[in-house]
């Protein structure tokens, strides 16, 4: 299959890094996207987990909510939502947690709080939820964000979550075990840490993608690493599974009556 | 006492101004109901407390009767971001509102902490984010057998705590099933409880022992309003009114058409009105 | 790996000399034959937690395998004191045993947040006791928001949590129902989980979403023994039996009667006699 | 009805104390009988909880242990035991807690611990279980006792839980916002504290007691009330609901096989 969308490719190279053996803390959109196509192509024993308290499920179609009632009727368990949060994340039983950015930079640190001043926001963002902790508890944390220098930032404007902080050991120097960022996703490349300086370098192009459009749309000066791979693209049942998932999501998201 | 009540006598008798309120739900059982009678009776000055703040609470900003709200995550679920809300802390309409916000974890633990009487929660939480920076409420205290810094927050104790809940008992029992979010939490750690159901019935009979459960000495009033979570869900009754989530973003994205959605849909109706708002659901 | 795994193999497997180790159950779902494989292979030094050890537990410190206790309550359950413990603490005999004695509550809430990761729980208890005396692990912090003073005590984190439970799934899921004691929190609060069940079911599909469930992936053996926990009693699988408790208190009073009947149903059996065992219970 | 024991005598007295509006934690032995005659005659809606986790529980027989089947399975729920001493007990829910004593003092003060030092004890007990935070978090403390010098002391050797330690506001001092021990049920007499010193004081003779019989019985100097009431007989209802409750038990707890 030789057509497909940033964005598709930017899930499906997403769901290729995640095994049987993962337990993820799952968000809507992309995460949970990716986390469903690994559930139903190469992944089939993988536990999701979203933060309403829902473990080990296997949603029919993408909730358009965290709490939808269809992650709740195919779990193994629903718990919760103070035990979700103290047993299960800041139990250290969530190998991947996977988080977005309205503003990120080049050593993971995400924000989702406010654009502009905090206490005089230019945007008032919605915050960061499950964020501070999820970035922290996790094994390892995995980004998806599509490219824009907008969004990928030399200097975020406020640390909603922690990523690598000025980099280098500065997470240890905080006294946090985790990894933190091991991986970050986009609809142009995907990207690895630096072992040392936990800068993101980018591994690998996905098809069609140059390395003038990865700087183009990062507000950083991007670093690439020696050898650079091409993503391979979507095979025909990745990119099928994906298709199939969002199409029964937006049959059944269009259900509900109009007027409230 | 009769636990049983019309919801505009649960809401004028639980819930005054300046109170400290939280209308609890993850997703699922949002208590709309007993919001928009709260919207009806105008209440003033209410501290707002919720994980996530979606409709309900951007309503009550945009009708002014917020003066703080405490929260972790302010977004119209699974569309975007809470237009009133915005509009009251970026541009003080209608009125200014003081926030004060956490993360969905330490929300979370507050209201445990609440429920369990205590005074704080303890966590490992907030490690290298800037929220401690803008919120005092987040103070920390050393482990004295490791060393270890752990956050603490104040644990919440609103002065009363609605929710919406599947079934009553006829003593006034409580069952929630599906998502439970934090409203068991939210209900022990409040001073009042008050609670919409979609229906009675006799006992809990029957039942699984470890179900989740409210005794009915526990809650304050009990008002029977079906379909009083939509646009939210009742696991078991209807599901989420998802176009309905969409269609607010437009609706509380200008301040005339908010107003006029309001006065038609909020203050002209009644808590009848949510029964047929499911239909079909 | 395979999760399912005879009694003697997920006992060798997972449990070491000098081992922390908790065997709970809060009287329902006692794991006896779990503790019974334990005696049998002979394992020592080992620092046994439980809020309520009973019979299992003076079992295991009359053969001599408990370096420490960690509890709250050292009662046989509605009959009286434990004759074997009370032997090791009065009489060092068959040797001398550390004892760490909390409140049921310390002991509740510490498992609680060594689930949560924790390093201590934190409460309002102790005030006017005299344990904070005897046992320096109850510490204190000061709440930063009120100035009340809290008690402290470290978290539990065995090296290995022994449980019993009704059913596991095909997968390994464990279901536990009834009275569910602290047995998730000890699991959770473990670096390794073995799971005694009465018996295997394809899984858990159809259930109430909301029962209390270990996920496969937090356990690391699970062995198929039913009538596992006999005397104690499996909620819809088999009672109590009050007479063995009672038998047990003029067992345990002498040294030569206690050794005789612990190589007659300890060390000459095997797991499969627990079924026979609660035949007609 | 005439004829009665003093045992009976003392669970009919403090069955008598529990009204329809209370919540107690229940115990093993005296207080459970207590408990269960006054739903069975005179407080149908009385909620009762065992520390095991069964909350609203009505058993038909009395249990042995703390936990037996027949609790769960008449509650209304049955909550884990942590949430039972966080939410439930600490949460300030409960309005009656029982307590029984192996010492006590006249200040209500109780060890259920050792006799002897601690370290070098003559005598090991079962321990405190939960009464060293039921005695402060409950509103209001019931002791139920066989009155013997052995068992109410002059001095107790370890406090295992709190009662009105040395008297007067020492509670306040302690920070504890409780009233603690309001009620002592022997099977002699009713007694109370003092308003002001909080030493119990007699206020009521079982049926054919004496004023010396309490105190031949009694390790300390005994303070009787200016005005002494007799305690009135148990009534053919209670004795036989009682007697009845008693009668299923010992029938329900002699099965089971013998062998083990």
């Amino acid at each position: 299959m030789t057509d497909f969308t940033p964005t598709e490719m930017m899930t499906i190279a997403a769901a290729r890094q995640l095994t049987n053996k993962d337990v993820c803390f799952v968000g809507i959109g992309a995460p949970s996207a990716a986390c469903n196509v690994a559930r139903l192509t190469h992944a089939p024993d993988i536990t999701l987990i979203y933060e309403s308290g829902t473990i080990g499920t296997a949603p029919e179609v993408l909730p358009l909510s965290i709490g939808d009632g269809e992650l709740c009727e195919t779990a193994l368990t629903t718990v919760a939502v103070p035990e979700m949060f103290r047993y299960w994340l800041q139990g250290g039983r969530i190998s991947i947690g996977f988080l977005g950015a309205a503003q990120l930079d080049r050593f993971g640190n995400i924000n989702t709080t406010v654009i502009g001043d905090y206490h005089h926001p230019k945007v008032r963002l919605p915050g960061g939820g499950g964020a501070p902790e999820i970035a922290t508890s996790c094994g390892e944390i995995y980004i998806t964000l599509k490219q824009a220098t907008r969004s990928m930032v030399e200097k975020i404007d406020f640390y909603t979550s922690f990523g690598h902080g000025d980099g280098g050991d500065h997470r240890q120097r905080l006294g946090i075990t985790t990894k933190g960022p091991t991986l970050l996703i986009t609809d142009l490349a995907i990207w690895r840490p630096d072992p040392d300086s936990k800068e993101f370098v980018v591994h690998s192009l996905h098809r069609g993608v140059t390395r003038d459009m990865v700087q183009e749309t990062c507000g950083w000066r991007v670093r690439f690493a020696d050898s650079l791979d091409e993503t391979p693209a979507p095979t025909t049942l990745e990119l099928e599974t994906l298709r199939d998932l969002q199409a029964r999501t937006a049959a059944a998201h269009s259900g509900g009556r109009r007027a409230a | 006492m009769n636990k049983f009540v019309p919801l505009s006598q649960a809401v004028r008798e639980n819930l005054n101004d300046g109170d400290v309120v939280a209308f609890e739900g993850f997703t699922h059982l949002i208590p709309h109901a007993a919001a928009h009678e709260a919207i009806r009776q105008g209440r003033k000055d209410l501290t707002l407390i919720r994980m996530t703040p979606d409709i309900i609470y951007d309503q009550m900003i945009g009708m002014g009767m917020a003066k703080k709200v405490v929260f972790s995550y302010a977004g119209n679920p699974g569309v975007g971001l809470l237009r009133r809300m915005r509009d009251a802390i970026e541009n003080q309409y209608p009125r200014g509102i003081e926030t004060v916000e956490h993360s969905h974890s330490a929300m979370a633990q507050a209201y445990e902490a609440g429920a369990a009487g205590l005074p704080l929660a303890v966590f490992r939480g907030y490690k290298g984010a800037d929220l401690p920076k803008v919120n005092p409420a987040i103070q920390s205290i050393t482990c004295p057998y490791t060393g270890e810094e752990l956050a603490t927050v104040p644990s919440h104790r609103p002065d009363v705590t609605f929710i919406h809940a599947q079934k009553a008992s006829a003593r006034g029992d409580i069952l929630i099933e599906g998502i439970i979010g934090v409203q068991k939490e939210a209900a022990l750690a409040a001073r009042r409880v008050v609670v919409t159901v979609e229906e009675v019935v006799p006992d809990f009979k029957g039942l699984h022992p470890n179900l989740c459960i409210l005794p009915h000495w526990t809650v304050n009033a009990v008002a029977v309003v079906p379909g009083g979570a939509h646009p939210s869900y009742t696991h078991g009754y209807y599901a989420r009114d998802n176009a309905t989530y969409l269609e607010w973003d437009a609706i509380s994205a200008d301040r005339e058409r908010f107003a006029a959605w309001m006065e038609e849909h909020v203050m002209q109706a009644t808590p009848d009105a949510f029964a047929e708002r499911v239909q079909g659901l």
